[in-house]
């Protein structure tokens, strides 16, 4: 079963990259919004670091959501989600496997520039530090409470914006925490309190999204 | 090893497309489910396939109601669909590899053998003419062994030659204990296939 | 036949508890909504600092917690449905979505009425006022989401899996103003230590909380049993096609 | 021949309706970015209305650009854009109605709400007429060089990324002049070059971008 | 009025798929494209199509070369391809009515009645079988009048009530002075076709 979970792994990653939907969309779009940003608001390095760790932490929730529906989509399309639902791997682990493939494919490569961009927004060491680890820790939440909606809308004609709907209010406590990390580190103040939260969200919804999920799909195929 | 259903009725959009069928399959033994277009067959096959819930009846394999228990049910059939659930970007070779590992023990090059897929196994998936498709996808079918194989509509595209080799194939597979539930309209002239009409019920 | 069509066409106990209740859910509305807006409007005393504007707290106030109390029925009764398999759960949950999108659109309207004269704007965003935002989006999904599924069972279940997801936004709004410092109001009617409020403020609200409710309930029969009605017919429906 | 054009319109503004993927897609991310970034900035109102014009105007280029590859792209995999190229319909015709399409499904329901969305970063009333006709004029440009792009990348494989790349640089001199008008009425300026500019840019592309996407269309599909 | 390929090859993906191609048509007349999978039936159509760029050659329409000069040939011809070009958001009429508005003068509505499609017209076209698919197709393409069609495998999926049907109305439409050219695996049983082979060059 576990090699099956890593093919699964592998091929969505392969794919990936070699059909560079996901990762360059999602990497693309989180380097205009930041590319953008100065040249709507105006070069003023204040206002800009004022902003700054809002400003990519909106960007990568972005990101994210605009590469959550393809999670399902593209397999349901082509039929590779019915015989990977009849597949010897239970749902769950399908889900599971989706997940982490998704997260590492548009999110991962956003937290490794994210630093240099951040930088470019004219943030102080500390707080790119505090960011990358917030995105770090915080980020596996969005994919996972992602699933959930992804799931419930495959194949549905508006899926895209119940989607949102769905989802977005679910992203709003990790944008919270996680701009509260990098202003504290900001600031000088300790950041653990606001990583803890974001670490506990990330475990709670590990064990509680691939389960919605799973139920989820098995809903809307059948 | 049986498959059976029992007085299934299926149900689409406020309709009932069939119901009251039933029927059983033995080692070696295929179906073909004929009907009109529209008739229900594929609904048939997605709900044998586990991919549709039937509004009533139950299937059974080896006695065991597969509806609430399909534990040991899942891996011993396969499935091919309308869609070919080829990807693009990768070659026809890594296609049917990884199928076939995903369904495990898996003999990709005998399969690509057996469907003339050799020169094409570098090809990337989506400059196939049409018949190549349905190949690769016989092949990912003959790659992995299973005990039940549900077809829906395996011949279309091919060309008489295929047809026929997937025949001989299809025949090696009964004749080795498996079965087959299969809807087409064109004749695969089988031996000893009995036919099943759904336009009977309607 | 395996499963039986008319557990869901038959929830005759059910019909009959509810019409028993309908009435006096009818009056109850009548007068408490009567006895509150008397009090609210002309009985309890204006405040020192906002003047009479304070009167849009007896709408605004109970509309918010009805806003969030409808949400956590419906989640409540999602999971009944889920779980135990109670059409009559998901019907519930499916007939309360609109009346409270309605509770949570009175609540930001009236807010946002409030919020010129106290604010000096219609609409800050802060995290209560968006969280408040997103109950409506919400809302709305959950009632998108019926209409996605062409089978009702499906949607059902899809729009149960929403609701409890989309609960975790409940307390993100009750401790919103706990959490991060906003403009708006901290919680001084239910809080820990008991109210915080002069009684002739806080009677008329708590009277308007109750006719809100009255009228939630009467309106949740109505649907209810709509609802009922047609899935009913539905049934009916396709019996009849069977027997062709 | 201005029937078929009329048909082809109408038919593309339908499907973006009914099936919601289109419209709901940029509308909701509109909404998303303007609901999301006051939370990831803070609620302070002097920030929010000094970067208001700023966010708005990035918020409708993303817009635009995330619903770009869909113009041609639904017609291609479905296999109705070879029906439409082989048709009556002159290729330059058929590209004008599919940009004509995207604007009113994509970008006009955007425009609606911006005024509200703009009142809610708390901009001022001169402001907001402002950005309401700068997004009016400017707007159609985006629509009309994106189809450039969105011709020439159409079935490619890494279309996506390569869109942006080809469209953006395009987009942001729209950016600049229509967030320039915009601060100019709020500072009490004269709004009329920089739409006079904007309006400029509009008609150029009206002339250029049919011609330009409908080579690129016959050269992705044969 | 009068269709004619001259020495067409194609080449796809660095290989020459098939050359020396040449063939003509008169009024009346039908050609059945024949070969194996892959042997390039469906590029042919697609050349003939204007949908795909010949590597030499000539395709001439009354004469006149349409590589340059398409303007009499566009409008003369319809083609039928492997997708279906059906929009699920829209119906079944929906669908029919917006291609046949687009060539022109149509008659919707007796197309829709020949292959029975009247009580699918207000159904969503998403929801349809493999075969009601092909006969909504089959029923834009009869919709508006041309005089020419190009039909890649427009049997497939269709049951035989179906095949002959779609039978009847091409003799009908080849009777009245129409040409096609098809390719297909199933035999049409069509009278007095004519064939030709893509594999003999390979
Ligand atoms: C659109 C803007 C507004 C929204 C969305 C909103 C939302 C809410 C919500 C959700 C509650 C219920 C909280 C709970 O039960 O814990 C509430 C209560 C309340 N709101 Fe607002 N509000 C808005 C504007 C205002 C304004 C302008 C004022 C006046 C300054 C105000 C004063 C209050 C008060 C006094 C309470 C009762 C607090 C309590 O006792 O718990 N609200 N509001
Ligand atoms: N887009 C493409 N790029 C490169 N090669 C292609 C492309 N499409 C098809 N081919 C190749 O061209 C050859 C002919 O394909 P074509 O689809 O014309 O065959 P066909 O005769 O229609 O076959 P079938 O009977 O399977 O439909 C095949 O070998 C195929 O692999
Ligand atoms: N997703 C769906 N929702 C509602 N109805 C559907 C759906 N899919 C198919 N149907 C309807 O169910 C009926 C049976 O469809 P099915 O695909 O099983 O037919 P079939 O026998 O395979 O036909 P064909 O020979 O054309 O492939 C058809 O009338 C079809 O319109
Ligand atoms: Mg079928
Ligand atoms: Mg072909």
């Amino acid at each position: 079963m576990m090699a099956r979970f890593f093919q699964l792994i592998r091929r969505d990653v392969m794919l990936a990259f070699r059909q560079g939907s996901a990762v360059t969309l999602s990497l693309s779009f989180f380097v205009i919004v930041i590319v953008l940003f100065p040249l709507g608001v105006g070069p003023e390095l204040s206002v800009l670091a004022r902003i700054g760790p809002g400003v990519l932490w909106v960007a990568a929730l972005l990101a994210c959501l605009l590469t959550l529906d393809r999670m399902f989509q593209a397999d349901f399309e082509d039929g590779a989600l019915d015989l990977l639902m009849i597949g010897p791997l239970p749902v769950e682990i399908l889900v599971l496997a989706k997940v982490i493939a998704h997260w590492l494919t548009s999110i991962l490569p956003l937290i490794v520039v994210a630093p240099v961009l951040a930088l470019s927004l004219n943030l102080p060491g500390d707080g790119i530090f505090a960011l990358t680890l917030a995105l770090l820790i915080g980020t596996p939440t969005l994919s996972l409470i992602g699933a959930v909606g992804a799931a419930l809308t495959v194949g549905m004609r508006r899926g895209g914006v119940l989607l949102s709907l769905l989802v977005l209010p679910l992203y709003i406590p990790v944008l919270i925490f996680g701009v509260a990390a990098v202003d504290a580190a900001i600031a000088q103040l300790s950041v653990a309190p606001h990583l803890l939260l974001l670490g506990g969200i990330s475990l709670g919804s590990l064990v509680l999204g691939p389960l919605a999920a799973a139920a989820g799909l098995r809903l809307s195929l059948s | 090893m049986s498959f059976s259903v029992h007085n299934l009725a299926c149900q689409r959009a406020d309709q009932i497309i069939f119901d009251n069928v039933s029927f059983s399959l033995a080692p070696g033994e295929a179906i073909w489910v004929r009907g009109r277009n529209g008739a229900g067959k594929s609904s048939l096959l997605r709900i044998c396939a586990r991919l549709l819930k039937p509004l009533e009846g139950s299937i059974s394999w080896q006695g065991e109601n597969i509806l609430d228990d399909p534990e040991n049910y899942v891996g011993a059939y396969q499935y091919l669909g309308h869609q070919d659930a080829l990807k693009s970007a990768m070659t026809v070779e890594e296609n049917i590899k990884f199928w076939a590992d995903f369904h495990g023990e898996a003999d990709v090059s005998s399969a690509l053998a057996e469907f003339d897929l050799i020169p094409l196994r570098n090809v990337s998936a989506d400059i196939l003419s049409q018949g190549q498709k349905k190949r690769v996808n016989l092949a990912r079918l003959a790659a992995s062994p299973a005990s039940l194989w549900i077809l829906d509509e395996p011949l279309s595209a091919l060309d008489r030659h295929y047809i026929s080799q997937f025949r001989t194939r299809l025949s090696r597979h009964l004749a080795t204990g498996g079965m087959a539930i299969y809807a087409t309209h064109q004749d695969l002239e089988l031996n000893d296939s009995r036919s099943l009409e759904l336009d009977a019920d309607t | 036949m395996a499963i039986d069509l008319h557990k869901y066409a038959n929830p005759k106990r059910f019909l009959s508890i509810i019409s028993v209740i309908y009435p006096w859910s009818v009056w109850l509305t009548i007068i408490l909504l009567g006895v509150g807006l008397y009090m609210g409007l002309f009985v309890a005393p204006p405040d020192y600092q906002q003047g009479d504007t304070v009167r849009i707290m007896f709408v605004h106030v109970p509309a918010a917690w009805m806003a969030l109390m409808i949400y956590t029925i419906m989640a409540v009764s999602s999971a009944v449905g889920l779980i135990w398999k109670h059409p009559v759960a998901d019907l519930t949950a499916k007939a309360a979505a609109p009346i409270g999108a309605a509770f949570t659109f009175l609540a930001l309207v009236t807010g946002a009425l409030w919020g010129q004269p106290m604010w000096g704007t219609f609409w800050v965003w802060d995290a209560r006022l968006t969280s408040m935002l997103i109950l409506l989006f919400l809302y709305l999904g959950y009632m998108a989401i019926w209409e996605s599924f062409e089978d009702t069972a499906k949607a059902a279940k899809a729009a149960a899996i929403l609701a409890l997801v989309g609960v975790i936004n409940i307390p993100i709004i009750r401790f919103s103003v706990d959490w991060w410092n906003t403009l708006h109001q901290p919680a001084s009617v239910a809080t820990m230590s008991g109210p915080k409020i002069h009684s002739s403020i806080l009677i008329p609200l708590l009277i308007m909380g109750l006719a809100y409710t009255a009228f939630f309930v009467m309106v949740l029969i109505i649907r209810v049993k709509a609802e009922i009605l047609q899935r009913r017919l539905r049934v009916m429906q396709i019996a009849d096609l069977r027997q062709r």
